[in-house]
Order: C-alpha cells, then sequence, then structure tokens
C-alpha cells in the first residue's frame, strides 16, 4: 500500500482550471519535488493536500485514509505539515512560542487545565516544560539559538524560512509539505538547507514533498519528480529523466543548459 | 446634625447635564436658582442653604460615585429632586438605611411610595394620574370614545400606559392603540401610521419631548387629524409650538404646576427673584426649569417649620405635617408613615388640563383637581 | 541571548523576586484600603475592579484573538440579570448562580463566536453592536425580568456571612478580580492563549498546525462573554438595582476604549486602562471644582459658550485623552510600560 | 560586456546610518550609483540589503538617522516617499506588496499613477503584458489569489509601468522558475539598454554580477567589498560564500561542520 | 395594500438620510479601513453652525447653508491634518478609538456651546408639508432628501469610478506602503476624503435638522448608517445606498407588520443572518487570504 496518493485531482477557481488529472503517488521516506513554471498551480496542490481548498474532484490518500475533505487542522492532526510560500509566521510572537505551536497538537492542556497553571508543578507547567524540551531540539538541530526569543516580525527573510521549518518539524509529521524553501536566501544558506532536508529525510524519517525552483535544489535532493504546467501534469520521474524532458524544458528550465542558469 | 452647621444647610442634588438626557439639566439649575434666591432673603431662619449639584450624565453608577462621595465627604442634610428612575432607585436604598431624607424625585413613579420609604417624600403626581385625568376628560368631556396612546417603552411610559387602561376600563372602554416607542427611535412613521390605522379620536402622548413633537408632526405631514393630549412632561407650550414649527396647536395637556405665564403671584416672584437674577445666559423659564423648584418647595417649608431645631427627624415630622401646602404646584400633604399605605408618601395628586392655543398661549380647561 | 533558557522560566507565576515583593506590596495595600477609606471609596474600588473583570475578558477576545466586539455590555447584561434571577427565582446561592451566569452569558458568546467565524472588521463590529442592543430589548420586553421598571437584587448571603456594606463587597470582589486575571494569564500563557494569538497573526498557519479555527473563534467569545458575564453579576451587586437601559452601545464602547487604551494583548495593560478611563469617567465630573482651572472654564463658558452647557467639558476632556493617548502610544499604556522598560535597560546609551 | 564609465552619478549615498528603534541596521554606508548602469548588492540574510533599498526610499520614518542621500544632486534624504517616487525613482519592494483586492490590470494602472500620457500608459500595458503573456491572462484576477510568481511578475511590471529614471529591485527573481529568472535578467538589460539605471538586490549573486556593471557586498550593515562585477566574481571569497561554488562538490558531513565565516 | 405601499415609501423616507451617512463613511472606509464613529458629530456641528449663522448671526438661509458646508469640508480636513495623521503606527482599532475620541469632543463642543435642549431649525422647507401622490403621503422634505442622496451617490460613484482618484484611494486602504511607493500622495488623499465626507453626512445631517435639532440628533442615523454601509458591502458606494433603503424598508414594515418594539434592532439581525450568507455584504467579494 503506497503511503501517500493522490487520485485524479481537479480544481477550478471560476472559469481557471488550476488543477486537473494530477496523480502520483509517494513512497514512505521518498523526497518528492513538484516543479513547473509559475501559476502551474503547485501551491494549489498543497492547499488541496491541506484542507485549506476542496478539490472539486479527485482523492488523497494518506496512510491508507482517505483525506480528501477533510479541515486543515484535521489533516494536521493526522501527520501533515507544512511551510509556505509567503512566510506564515505568527508575527508578534517569539521564535520559541512560534516552534511551540508546531506542539498544539500534542498538548493535552485544555482551557481548565491551562487556568489553573499555578507554577510549574501544575499540569500545565509540567507539559509546557516538556514540550519545551522538544522544541529545544529542533532549534537546536536547525541552529535558531540566536533567536530564539526574539520576534519573529523582524527576523531577516532567510532566518523567518528557517523558522517556518522548525515549526513545522515540531509537529513531527509524517509528510512534509515544503513550499520553497529556499527562496530568497543565499547560496551557502540553501546547501544548509539542502542538508538540513536530507537529515530530515534520513534522520527523522520523515517523507518530504517539496516544491522548489532552484533546479540543482531539486535534482540534488530530490527521488522523483512531478512536473507540472496549466495545472496539468507533464511527466513525473527521475531527476535525469524530467530534466530532460522537452516540454519540461521548454516551459519551465529553458533551452539552454540548466545548471548554467539555476545556480 | 449631619450637614447643618450654625449658619449652613447643605443639601444635595443630581442631575444629567451631559448625555442623552441633558435636556432634564435645567431641573438642577432650577433649584440651584431657588436657593439663591432664599440666601438673598436670608436664608432660613438665619442658615444659609447649601446646594450641591452634580451630573451623573443619567447613568445610574456615576449617580451613586456622586451621592456617596457628597454624602461622605461634604456630608448632606437631605436630597432634593434627583432626575431620573433608574439613577434614583441606584441610590435610593444607600439614602433610606442611612436615614438621609430625599425630597421630590422628579419622576412620577410608583417605585418611589410603593413601597412608602420614611425618609423618602414623593411630590411630582403619579404618571399614572395624569393619564388618568386625561382620559377621564376624553371620555366625560369631549365624549371621544376611540382613545390611542404612544407610549415610550419604560417605566415613564408604561406607567402612563397603565393608568389609561385602568381609566378607560371603568368606562368600559380599552384603548384602540398602544404603541410603544423607544427612546433611540428616530424614525416614528410605522408608529404614526399605527395609531392612524387605529383611527383614535384621541392620542395620548406619553413620550420625551422629540418624540412627541414628530408624533404631532408626522401626522400632520399624514393628515391625520385628532385630538393629542400629552403628559405634562410636554406641558411647556412656548417650547413645544417652538420646535414643532407650530404644529403643536390644540394640543391639550395635563399639568402639575401653575403655568409659566399664567400670573400666578408666587409664580412670578420666583421668576423676577429667582429666574432673572440667577440664570445663566441662555436659559429658559420654562417647565423644566422651575420645576426644580416645585420639587424643593416642600423640603424647605418643612426647614423652615423646624426653626431651630434642624434635625432629621424634626423634618420627617415637619413634612408629614404638611397639609395642603401650596407652592407653585398643587396642594401638598403627606401623612404619617405606613408601610401599607402608599399615599402617606405621595405629596401632590393633584393636575389640571390646559390646551395649546396660537403663539403657546395656554387655555386653562380645567382647575386643579385630584384625581384618586 | 544565546544560552538556553530554563523552561521554568515562562511557567513560573513570579519570574522573580522583585515581582514576588511588589505583589505583596500590593496586595498588602488592597488588604488595608478598605478600613482607611471611606464606603465612597471603597464603592469606586469595587466599580473600578468590576470594569477590570470585564476588560481582561475582553482583551482576551481582542487583543489576543483578534476579534472585536461592540456588545459586550449585552453578556454584562446577561450576566446580570442571569445572577440576580437565578437567585430569585431559582434561589441559588450567590456563589453558585454568578459562574452560572457567566456560563449562559457564555453559552451566547460561544453563538455570537459563530457568525464571527467569517466576519471580520466592521461587518463583526456591528453584528456584535446589533447583538449588544438586541439583547437589552428583549430583556426589556421579559416581565420575569422586572421589564422596563428594571430588578432589585436581593440581600446577599455567602453561608453565614451578609454581605451589606461595600466593604463586605469589596472583600468578595478583589480576591476575586486578582483569582481570573491570574486566571486569563495562565490561560493566555499556555496551549490556549497561545491558539488565540496564532490564529489572529496567520489564521490558515495556525489552522494547518492543528488548531481548530471554529473551535477557538468560538472559545474565544465565550471566554470573553464569560468574563462579562461574571462582571455583570457583581455589577448587580455594587449598584443593588438593574435595569435594561443601564447597558447601552455606549458601555460596550467604553469597553473596548479600555480595552484599547491600556494596551491590547496585555493583561497589565487591561488592568491599567480599566481603572484609569473608568476613574476618569468617574471624577470628571468635578473638573469644574478643581481651583483655578474650574474658575478659567466657567469664564469662557460665559464668553464664548454656555454656562447650561459648561459640564461638557468633561466629554471634551475624555475624548481628548483618548485620542492623544491613542496618537501618542498606539500600544496604549502597555506601549509606555514597554518603552520605559527598553529604555531603562539600555539606559546609560 | 561593455563597461560603462562613471558620467555622473545619478544616486549618491553617503555614510547613511539606520535604525529599527533601537536596532541599528545600517552602520555607514556609502555607495554611488552612476546614471545608466546597473549595481548590485549581495550579501546574506539580515545584512541590510532590504534596509538601504528603504532608506532610499524613504519608507522608515525618521530615517537615516545620519548621512545624506542624493538624487541627481539634490538631497531625497527626510523626504516623502511619494516625492522620492516622483523624481523617478521606482521600487520593486521585498515580499511584493502588491494591491491584494485590485485586479492585475488595476494594479498596473497604480504604478503609472504619476504619469498623465495616456497613450504611452497603453503602450507600456502592451510591453508589460509582452514580458510577461501570464499577466494579461489572469487580468481581471484579483492580485492577491496570484501565484507567488506571478505576483512577483506582477510587482515588477508595476514598478515599471512609472518609466523611472532609477529602479530598485529587491530580490526580484524571487519565487520565480528558472526561465522566468532568465527573462527577468534578460529584461533587466533591455530596460537598462533603454537608459534606465538600475539598483538591484539580489539573492542570486551569479546572475546578478552577471549584468551587473558595479557589485558591493553588504555584510552586517557595512560594504565590505566594492568594484566592478567581474573582479568580484574572481574573488575566492565570494565565490565561496555567494557564488556556491566551492560546495559544488559538497557531501554530507562536510557542510554541516563548515564553520561560517564573515568578513568582519 | 394602501398600507404596505405606504410603508415602503416610509420606508425609502427614512433609508435616504442613512444613505448619505453611510456614503460617508464608506468614504472614508475606501481610503483608510477605519469606520468613523465620529461620522454623525462631525454632521452635527456642521449642521449647528448653519443654525448659529441662520438664528444668530441673521444671515439668508442661501448663504449659511453652503457656509455651512464649506465649514464641514474644512473640519474634515482639520481633523485628519491634526488627529489622524498624527497617529504613529496605526492600526484600526487604535484609529476606531481616536475616532470616538473625536466624537466625544465635538459632542462635548456643541452641548458646550448650545446646551442640550431642542432647537428648531429654521430651514426653508417644514418639515410637516406633505405632498399627496394618489393615496400615498411623503413629505417634502423627504423628497428632497432622497433627491440628494441618490444624486449625492451619482456624483461620488462616477467620480470615483472615473477619476484616477477613486482607484488611489483603493489602493491607500489595500496597502498604503505600496500605495506610497507608486508616488500616491496617501495623505493627501486621505484629507481629501475626510473633506468630502464630511461634506456628505453635513448634508445629512443638514437634512434631518429640521425634524429633530439637539446634540444627540445623529447617534441613530449614524449607526443606522454605518449598518447600511456594512450591509452593502463597507467599500462600495451603491451598495452602502441599497443597503440603506432595503434597511429603511425592512424597518418600516417589520414595525408595520411584525412588532414595533424591536423595530429598531431588527435591522442588525437581519444584518447578521444577512452576513452569515454574504461576509463582505452585498455588494462586495469576499477576499480570501490565499497562502
Ligand atoms: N483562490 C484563488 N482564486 C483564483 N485563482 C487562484 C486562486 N488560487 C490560485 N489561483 C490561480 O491558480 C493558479 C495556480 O496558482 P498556484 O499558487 O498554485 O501557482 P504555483 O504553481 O504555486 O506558482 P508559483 O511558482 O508562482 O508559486 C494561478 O494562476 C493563480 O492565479
Ligand atoms: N521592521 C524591523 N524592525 C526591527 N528590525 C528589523 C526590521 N526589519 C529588519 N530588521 C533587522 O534589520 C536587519 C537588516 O534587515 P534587512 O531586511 O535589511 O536584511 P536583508 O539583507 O534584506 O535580508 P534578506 O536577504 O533576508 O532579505 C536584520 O537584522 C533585521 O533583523
Ligand atoms: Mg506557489
Ligand atoms: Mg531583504
Amino acid at each position: 500500500m503506497t503511503f501517500f496518493s493522490i487520485d485524479n485531482l481537479a480544481i477550478a477557481f471560476g472559469g481557471l482550471q488550476a488543477l486537473q488529472d494530477i496523480r502520483f503517488d509517494v513512497q514512505a521516506g521518498e523526497v518528492f519535488a513538484i516543479i513547473g513554471p509559475n501559476g502551474a498551480g503547485k501551491t494549489t496542490l498543497f492547499n488541496c493536500i491541506n484542507g485549506i481548498y476542496r478539490p472539486d474532484a479527485g482523492n488523497i490518500r494518506f496512510d491508507g485514509r482517505n483525506i480528501q475533505g477533510l479541515r486543515p487542522d484535521q489533516v494536521a492532526r493526522l501527520g501533515i505539515a507544512r511551510t509556505f510560500q509567503n512566510i506564515e509566521l505568527f508575527a508578534n510572537m517569539t521564535t520559541m512560542e512560534n516552534i511551540m505551536l508546531g506542539r498544539h497538537v500534542f498538548m493535552r492542556t485544555g482551557l481548565f487545565r491551562g487556568a489553573a497553571m499555578w507554577g510549574p508543578r501544575s499540569f500545565a507547567g509540567r507539559e509546557e516544560r516538556d514540550h519545551r524540551r522538544q522544541v529545544e531540539k529542533i532549534i537546536d538541530l536547525l541552529r535558531l539559538q540566536a533567536v530564539r526569543g526574539k520576534l519573529v516580525g523582524a527576523l531577516p527573510y532567510g532566518t523567518q524560512k528557517m523558522v517556518e521549518l522548525a515549526r513545522a518539524l515540531a509537529l513531527e509529521p509524517k509528510l512534509l509539505l515544503l513550499d520553497e524553501p529556499c527562496a530568497g536566501m543565499t547560496a551557502e544558506e540553501k546547501q544548509d538547507m539542502i542538508f538540513w532536508i536530507k537529515d530530515i529525510q534520513n534522520d527523522l524519517g520523515i517523507t518530504i514533498l517539496l516544491i522548489e525552483h532552484d533546479m540543482r535544489m531539486v535534482m540534488d535532493i530530490s527521488d522523483r519528480i512531478l512536473a507540472i504546467n496549466f495545472g496539468q501534469p507533464i511527466t513525473i520521474g527521475t531527476a535525469d529523466e524530467v530534466r530532460r524532458h522537452p516540454e519540461v524544458l521548454k516551459a519551465y528550465l529553458g533551452e539552454e543548459d540548466h545548471r548554467e542558469s539555476a545556480a | 446634625e449631619e450637614g447643618v452647621t450654625a449658619t449652613e444647610i447643605h443639601i444635595g442634588q443630581w442631575g444629567p447635564q451631559t448625555g442623552p438626557a441633558a435636556a432634564w439639566g435645567s431641573v438642577a439649575r432650577g433649584t440651584d436658582a431657588y436657593f439663591k434666591m432664599i440666601n438673598e432673603r436670608g436664608g432660613i431662619n438665619g442658615r444659609k442653604l447649601i446646594h450641591h449639584m452634580f451630573d451623573d450624565a443619567y447613568n445610574p453608577a456615576k449617580t451613586k460615585a456622586g451621592v456617596k462621595e457628597l454624602q461622605e465627604g461634604t456630608g448632606m442634610f437631605a436630597w432634593v429632586s434627583g432626575v431620573g428612575t433608574a439613577p434614583g432607585l441606584a441610590v435610593r436604598d444607600y439614602l433610606m438605611e442611612r436615614g438621609v431624607p430625599w425630597v421630590g424625585p422628579s419622576a412620577g413613579s410608583l417605585h418611589w411610595v410603593d413601597p412608602p420609604h420614611k425618609y423618602l417624600f414623593a411630590v411630582y403626581p403619579l404618571y399614572a394620574l395624569e393619564a388618568r385625568a386625561l382620559c377621564r376628560y376624553a371620555v366625560a368631556n369631549m365624549g371621544k370614545q376611540k382613545i390611542a396612546i404612544i407610549y415610550q417603552n419604560d417605566d415613564y411610559g408604561k406607567n402612563g400606559l397603565k393608568g389609561a387602561r385602568e381609566e378607560l376600563a371603568r368606562h368600559g372602554i380599552e384603548l384602540v392603540a398602544e404603541v410603544p416607542v423607544n427612546v433611540t427611535d428616530s424614525d416614528l412613521k410605522p408608529h404614526v401610521m399605527k395609531l392612524k390605522k387605529s383611527n383614535a379620536e384621541v392620542v395620548l402622548l406619553w413620550t420625551t419631548v422629540r418624540h412627541a413633537v414628530m408624533t404631532v408632526g408626522i401626522s400632520k405631514a399624514m393628515r391625520f387629524q385628532t385630538q393629542f393630549m400629552s403628559t405634562s412632561t410636554c406641558s411647556d407650550f412656548p417650547l413645544m409650538m417652538h420646535i414643532s414649527k407650530g404644529a403643536w396647536e390644540g394640543v391639550i395637556a395635563a399639568t402639575f404646576a401653575e403655568l409659566p405665564d399664567s400670573g400666578y403671584p408666587l409664580l412670578q416672584t420666583y421668576k423676577q427673584e429667582a429666574f432673572d437674577q440667577y440664570a445663566a445666559k441662555g436659559e429658559r423659564w420654562g417647565l423644566f426649569y422651575y420645576a426644580g423648584i416645585v420639587f424643593a418647595e416642600p423640603l424647605v417649608e418643612a426647614i423652615r417649620r423646624c426653626g431651630d431645631d434642624v434635625t432629621r427627624e424634626r423634618l420627617v415630622q415637619e413634612l408629614e405635617s404638611l397639609k395642603d401646602f401650596k407652592g407653585i404646584s398643587g396642594k401638598i400633604s403627606y401623612k404619617p408613615f405606613d408601610p401599607n399605605d402608599p399615599s402617606c408618601r405621595q405629596g401632590q395628586s393633584q393636575t389640571f388640563l390646559v390646551q395649546c392655543m396660537a403663539g403657546g398661549k395656554a387655555k386653562q380647561l380645567t382647575d386643579w383637581a385630584t384625581i384618586d | 541571548m544565546d544560552m538556553k533558557r530554563d523552561y521554568y522560566e515562562d511557567v513560573q507565576l513570579f519570574t522573580s523576586g522583585v515581582v514576588v515583593f511588589w505583589m505583596a506590596i500590593m496586595l498588602a495595600a488592597l488588604a488595608i484600603f478598605p478600613f482607611l477609606a471611606t464606603s465612597y471609596y471603597i464603592y469606586m474600588a469595587n466599580f473600578l475592579a468590576i470594569n477590570v473583570i470585564v476588560v481582561i475578558g475582553l482583551n482576551i477576545l481582542v487583543g489576543y484573538a483578534g476579534q472585536v466586539s461592540l456588545g459586550h455590555a449585552g453578556f454584562f447584561a446577561i450576566g446580570a440579570y442571569g445572577t440576580v434571577i437565578l437567585m430569585t427565582e431559582v434561589h441559588l446561592p450567590f456563589l453558585v448562580a454568578l459562574p452560572l451566569a457567566g456560563l449562559i452569558a457564555a453559552g451566547f458568546g460561544f453563538l455570537l463566536g459563530l457568525p464571527s467565524l467569517r466576519l471580520e472588521g466592521p461587518y463583526l463590529a456591528i453584528a456584535t453592536l446589533g447583538f449588544g442592543l438586541t439583547i437589552t430589548q428583549i430583556i426589556g420586553r421579559i416581565e420575569l425580568f422586572g421589564g422596563r421598571q428594571g430588578l432589585h437584587t436581593p440581600e446577599l448571603f455567602i453561608g453565614p456571612w451578609h454581605l451589606e456594606s461595600d466593604r463586605d463587597f469589596y472583600f468578595l470582589l478583589i480576591p476575586l478580580t486578582i483569582l481570573l486575571a491570574l486566571t486569563a494569564r495562565n490561560l493566555i500563557k499556555t496551549k490556549v492563549g497561545r491558539a488565540l494569538i496564532a490564529i489572529r497573526d496567520a489564521e490558515i498557519a495556525a489552522e494547518t498546525l492543528g488548531v481548530n479555527l471554529m473551535g477557538y473563534k468560538t472559545l474565544a467569545f465565550a471566554i470573553s462573554a464569560f468574563y462579562a458575564g461574571v462582571g455583570g453579576g457583581l455589577y448587580a451587586f455594587v449598584l443593588r438595582f438593574i435595569e435594561p437601559e443601564i447597558f447601552t452601545l455606549l458601555m460596550s464602547i467604553m469597553f473596548l476604549a479600555m480595552v484599547v487604551v491600556g494596551g491590547l494583548g496585555s493583561i497589565m495593560g487591561s488592568i491599567t486602562g480599566a481603572c484609569l478611563l473608568s476613574w476618569l469617567d468617574l471624577q470628571l465630573r468635578n473638573i469644574l471644582s478643581i481651583p483655578y482651572l474650574g474658575k478659567w472654564l466657567e469664564a469662557l463658558s460665559q464668553e464664548w459658550f454656555s454656562i447650561t452647557g459648561v459640564s461638557n467639558i468633561q466629554l471634551i476632556v475624555f475624548g481628548a485623552i483618548l485620542v492623544l493617548i491613542m496618537l501618542f502610544e498606539p500600544l496604549g499604556i502597555f506601549g509606555f510600560w514597554i518603552r520605559a522598560k527598553k529604555y531603562w535597560k539600555t539606559w546609560p546609551f | 560586456m561593455e563597461k560603462k564609465t562613471i558620467v555622473n552619478p545619478l544616486l549618491e549615498i553617503r555614510n547613511i546610518e539606520t535604525y529599527y528603534d533601537l536596532i541599528y541596521a545600517i552602520r555607514g554606508a556609502s555607495l554611488t550609483v552612476a546614471a545608466g548602469s546597473v549595481t548590485a548588492i549581495l550579501g546574506n540574510n539580515g545584512a541590510g540589503k532590504s534596509t538601504i533599498l528603504k532608506t532610499l526610499m524613504g519608507l522608515i520614518e525618521d530615517q537615516p538617522d545620519k548621512g545624506t542621500i542624493l538624487f541627481e544632486g539634490n538631497r531625497i534624504d527626510g523626504r516623502d516617499t511619494e516625492d522620492i517616487v516622483c523624481r523617478g525613482i521606482s521600487y520593486v519592494p521585498e515580499g511584493r506588496e502588491v494591491f491584494e483586492e485590485l485586479s492585475v490590470r488595476e494594479n498596473l494602472l497604480m504604478g503609472a499613477y504619476t504619469r498623465r500620457d495616456r497613450d504611452g500608459v497603453r503602450r507600456d500595458f502592451e510591453r508589460i503584458y509582452d514580458y510577461f503573456p501570464i499577466l494579461a491572462d489572469r487580468t481581471h484576477q484579483w492580485a492577491g489569489t496570484l501565484s507567488g510568481g506571478e505576483q512577483q511578475m506582477l510587482a515588477i511590471g508595476r514598478a515599471l509601468m512609472s518609466r523611472p529614471k532609477l529602479l530598485c529591485l529587491d530580490e526580484p527573481s524571487l519565487g520565480l522558475s528558472p526561465i522566468l529568472v532568465k527573462e527577468i535578467f534578460r529584461i533587466i538589460t533591455q530596460i537598462n539598454g533603454e537608459g534606465v539605471t538600475i539598483l538591484l538586490v539580489e539573492q542570486n549573486a551569479r546572475m546578478a554580477l552577471n549584468i551587473a556593471d558595479t557589485g558591493l557586498i553588504l555584510e552586517n550593515g557595512r560594504f565590505v567589498m566594492k568594484g566592478p562585477s567581474r573582479d568580484l566574481m574572481d574573488d575566492p571569497n565570494v565565490q565561496e560564500f555567494y557564488l556556491g561554488m566551492q560546495s559544488e562538490t559538497s557531501a554530507k558531513g562536510y557542510q554541516r561542520w563548515k564553520r561560517k565565516r564573515r568578513w568582519r | 395594500m394602501i398600507d404596505f405601499i405606504q410603508m415602503l415609501i416610509n420606508g425609502i423616507a427614512a433609508g435616504s438620510s442613512y444613505a448619505l451617512i453611510g456614503l460617508a463613511m464608506v468614504i472614508i472606509y475606501k481610503t483608510s479601513e477605519v469606520p468613523n464613529f465620529a461620522q454623525g458629530e462631525m454632521a452635527l456641528i456642521s449642521t449647528y453652525v448653519a443654525y448659529m449663522l441662520l438664528e444668530q448671526h441673521q444671515f439668508p438661509s442661501y448663504l449659511a447653508f453652503p457656509l455651512s458646508l464649506v465649514f464641514a469640508v474644512v473640519l474634515g480636513c482639520i481633523l485628519e491634518f491634526t488627529i489622524l495623521r498624527r497617529a504613529k503606527e496605526p492600526n484600526v482599532l487604535g484609529m476606531i478609538i481616536i475616532t470616538i475620541g473625536i466624537e466625544m469632543i465635538l459632542m462635548g463642543l456643541v452641548s458646550w456651546k448650545f446646551g442640550a435642549e431642542q432647537k428648531s431649525m429654521p430651514f426653508p422647507i417644514s418639515p410637516y408639508d406633505s405632498v399627496m401622490i394618489g393615496d400615498f403621503f411623503v413629505s417634502t422634505l423627504e423628497v428632497l432628501t432622497l433627491v440628494v442622496a441618490l444624486c449625492t451617490m451619482i456624483v461620488l460613484f462616477l467620480f470615483f469610478r472615473y477619476s484616477r482618484l477613486g482607484m488611489a484611494m483603493k489602493a491607500t486602504q489595500q496597502n498604503p506602503m505600496a500605495a506610497r511607493i507608486m508616488g500616491i500622495r496617501t495623505r493627501r488623499i486621505l484629507m481629501a476624503t475626510w473633506g468630502i465626507s464630511s461634506l456628505v453626512g453635513a448634508s445629512a445631517g443638514l437634512l434631518l435638522s429640521p425634524v429633530i435639532m439637539q446634540p444627540y440628533m445623529m447617534w441613530d442615523p449614524m449607526l443606522k448608517g454605518f449598518a447600511a454601509a456594512v450591509m452593502g458591502g463597507m467599500t462600495s458606494l451603491p451598495g452602502a445606498v441599497f443597503g440603506a433603503y432595503l434597511l429603511g424598508i425592512i424597518e418600516n414594515l417589520f414595525g408595520g407588520y411584525i412588532s414595533i418594539e424591536f423595530k429598531s434592532v431588527v435591522a442588525f439581525a437581519v444584518i447578521v443572518l444577512m452576513l452569515c450568507i454574504r461576509p463582505s455584504g452585498l455588494f462586495a467579494r469576499h477576499y480570501v487570504k490565499k497562502v
């Protein structure tokens, strides 16, 4: 049984057919990339998986369940986390608090136990502490110590992206959706990001769905790639297969050698 | 005694000077001028009346704060008037528990007298009584059968409604329309349409001044011919004629005091010695203004009768001994305290009816009469 | 900055000894106060405390969850009437009736929260405003609630303790206020509070992290309504009399102003904001008896304005204070505080 | 690419310092942009690149704290943004900042707000739709619902609509597909060829230096390197940290422990 | 049936003044996303200026009314210039509180100067004259209000539709920073909108004043106007007018047929229901943020 599969997905906005006939499956532990020109529907695809958009047709199966039609928070509870293309952080919270939100689904403190947090030994206090410990691990992993207590609104763009990733990891997802994680980063930072993604894949065993325009990165880390254009799949295959596909070349990479241009 | 020194007697009063009910603010200013007049004449048995008034914006919480501050700070001997049912009710228990006399709340509500309180003396005739007087006149003297009412949707209006219902029940008639209006309403067309549809020959107005004027005006615009009758609140004819641009002519109103231009001697004295001397620029010698005098008259009279022995117990005794006291309102009498008799603290139950003539002149329709 | 911080830090009630020290002094002052002051000042303290309760609740909704409400007088009324009715008609003891009335208000809050899921800004403002206006109309209509005539509160007993004076009530009210304030503080420091802020800042991101929008938005309304309801129940007994006209739109607006002036998203701000504005509201009536200034204002009125309307100066002053605070410190009093702290930290520079 | 000789500086920034409240973001930076040239500013995250542009545009209140900015010889620091824009500077902000509830067309129209010539505007519409055909398809769609890349195109198109003398671009290639990145840089060169001076902030250092005449490297609020772009490209440090040459052969484990080196 | 039509007419008559206030609020909201709670009082003070000119300085009405309208424009501009512009890093709630503060100041000034007593505005048209069309009555003043409201709407609509200013205003509302980058003089635009909005509001005040003139006269119309604007979508001029008439009609029909007591609040109940279906009002598209 496949870990994650999409079948026949379609969605339209008004007259615009944003996605159509999308079908693919992802094996557990894989890094699966989605590429395509701007406006091809990549983010929309993520939004459908997430439950932010309701697809007009199609099936999304995850871990043996049909998750199509679930609310975003229900999807999150099943273990799907994501980052966003335009950063969506909680600007008035510190980095630490942002990541703590990733722990939301694991926390048992409700209204009443929260209200009764009289000191660190109360239920809420203990739980808070335990989860902070988890968050510290993630902070260490992504080297965010320096900005732990800062309001994220004032952090540089690249760091904000890292915080977003950290927040998604805090959810302990089985499937992680990354929407252009490297946009706006320097070459050096991109490389760091590549390694982190690899670590996440290998050490944490998280399956990753990735949207990215930096072809080198995509080629580097993805096991398989899906290319779409105008909401329709062009091809699925390994990095080499995809980058030689004429339609991909024409619509996405440009005719010349992609390596030159994408670095 | 608290609030009394060898030369001074401190009297407190609240009244809205700001907020939606600020038009009633002149009551307190009227009392103020009245007290100044008395002081000018040498005070009461050598003591001057010191008037403390404050603005409560018709907000009971503020009323309570102000009353407490004055009572516990300076110390008031007694309280006079005080506009509004809700503000009054918020402080009533406080004053009664402390045994501070309170004379003449400016609202004709049953709350003041039923059950009666030892230290609370009402002057204003009950709204219900005014409604009775008007209905009785409409049925008995004018021979009208179809009577409707437009009333403000609160204690004030409901009291009027109650009085009208009771009086008409005696004649075996029912109101043909009862139309409530909320204080904040700004469009009274639907209300007037309801009245018009009932074909009422007489419409009782139990609303604020502005709603009364709107009702009469809109009726005129809708060509709805009827006899309007209003409570004393709207009996200030020059004012009503002015703001209704003449539409008020012909309206019959109940009043609880002599008319401003009636030439009643005491009233003229007040006008000359209190109003002309002390009223601020822009003040108007109207009903709301000298209502402040009406409510204070019995208090002043009772203090005068106390002589040198100005104590609260004595004051209560003297107030209770007032019999047919006549100031510028109807005759005022109180009875010794009886917890089961609401009438023991209802000082005045008299009213007379007037009709508005061209130019705001008033034509007296009936004499002072006590309504049962 | 780089050091790993103590996990306890945010969890503890008091972050440092200094805070404990000041807290103790505050508590002592609050405890002695009623023995030194006249009942007028105690009444005022009670009044302020009630506003503090409501404003803290409203801040949870406005400051933390980012929803606006112009209908809190409605919840306030529900709490007031609920408490009184539960006591007189159902004969529940006060300490049961009060939270129950709060829960009823919370129920209404929940209902009002439902349409709020999709509304924002002025749309939500109008919806809540309509709620506030309608509730008082409905209460005024129902005879059980005393209709338009209003209701007197019953005698107040807690067990054998008969609360007669304002001072008695003070001893009930102040601990309750402190309790509610601390509860609110705990609430927003833990999961619920974080989720609310998250919704305010980035709704969709919060959702994808497993925050149930519907649940938390309505919860915010419910919590906030609960606080308002409890405040209302207490208010009835401070005033000892309630009628529908007391719970006006103006009251809702005042609550909102207290929240914003105090500082959105700050409990301390709410406390100071509520105290400052309600104190001003009560005290400005005396503005004309301020030495010199009062005389001068009167002279000014004689010359240019009118004596009959002179009291309206208090409106002008109140309005001007609102405007000035918001102009110079959009974060409210809380903003002053933060700035002072920042300044202090970097002081020699 | 042909080297342009510095005729006269169109823009001159002298020793500016910028604070965000108490955060000291730009610590004395000077920069000269010659008329008709392309100048690229490179730097790490948080170096202050965007801050320089924001300061230049007068978007940070009461800033720069110190220093002067001259445009065509006139001081523009401390002036209103609108005023600066009217002098002929246009700016593509970081994070797109499109008008979300206006249509694509209306967004572009707003870009031409300072212009009076209707025909010219109409022609420029055509030009923008030519550059970015997908925008033409989305003419009546609300800009807020565009995809990330489409918004970026819109932001660039909008800035071009005002026919500026100086065009400031903050990471124009952010989130664009490879083909479009190339396209964007081609367009920038083309516009530059039409006489528009360009000030470019980019992460894509290779592309940026390729088309730029001059490059500057910003670290921690100070320029640490300046020079003709060719020279920068040959610099080993730049190659390692901005062009990513060294890491071509990178493998797991090596990079992880690599020390972050900075010019300080 | 006759009743029904008369109620419709009454509803439209009542709606006209809501429409004017609604339009005024929409104009400001369109640029700054602030519901202006001072709208009513800005109109109030202009109305009292007209009253003062007429009663105390014996100006002829053909001078007094235009002068008071000019005053309204100036007032709007001054308020924007001296107060709203000074707000640093404003958030919407802070701005609302500022407008509430302004509301109190203006209300205080009017009551201070003129007292709380009801005044009688010497208006050329008596509010109680009516014309009869068949079996139906309309007061002449209401006809005038209707005409003014519709003309204002049309003029404003055309102005905003066909001048660049209209779109610039919308841009300013959505992203003030980006608007400034486009060279839009946001401050001037804000000032202009406050001026225009104050003018429109003042005309509503003047038209209401013959019927009722005291410091609280604008409170209810302001709320209703606000509600009407929300009903229409808060950013749409025709929407505000449509909402206003719908509101007036609903109120009158509800008052006539169901319950007159709840007449004044039924509008809000209807709005809540309507917003459940169309969360951004009748005339505005609902924007859902895209991630
Ligand atoms: N809510 C919406 N309403 C209308 N159109 C939409 C909506 N969301 C997306 N679209 C359209 O659907 C298309 C796909 O958008 P999407 O965001 O998925 O693109 P993308 O592949 O992520 O592109 P990019 O790489 O530029 O981010 C775009 O043309 C966009 O304009
Ligand atoms: N609004 C703000 N308030 C406080 N500090 C800020 C603010 N904006 C930026 N900063 C700080 O100023 C410094 C420079 O930020 P800037 O955005 O200019 O960096 P950048 O070079 O553009 O980075 P990036 O490549 O991520 O866009 C950073 O350290 C950042 O934290
Ligand atoms: Mg995308
Ligand atoms: Mg930047």
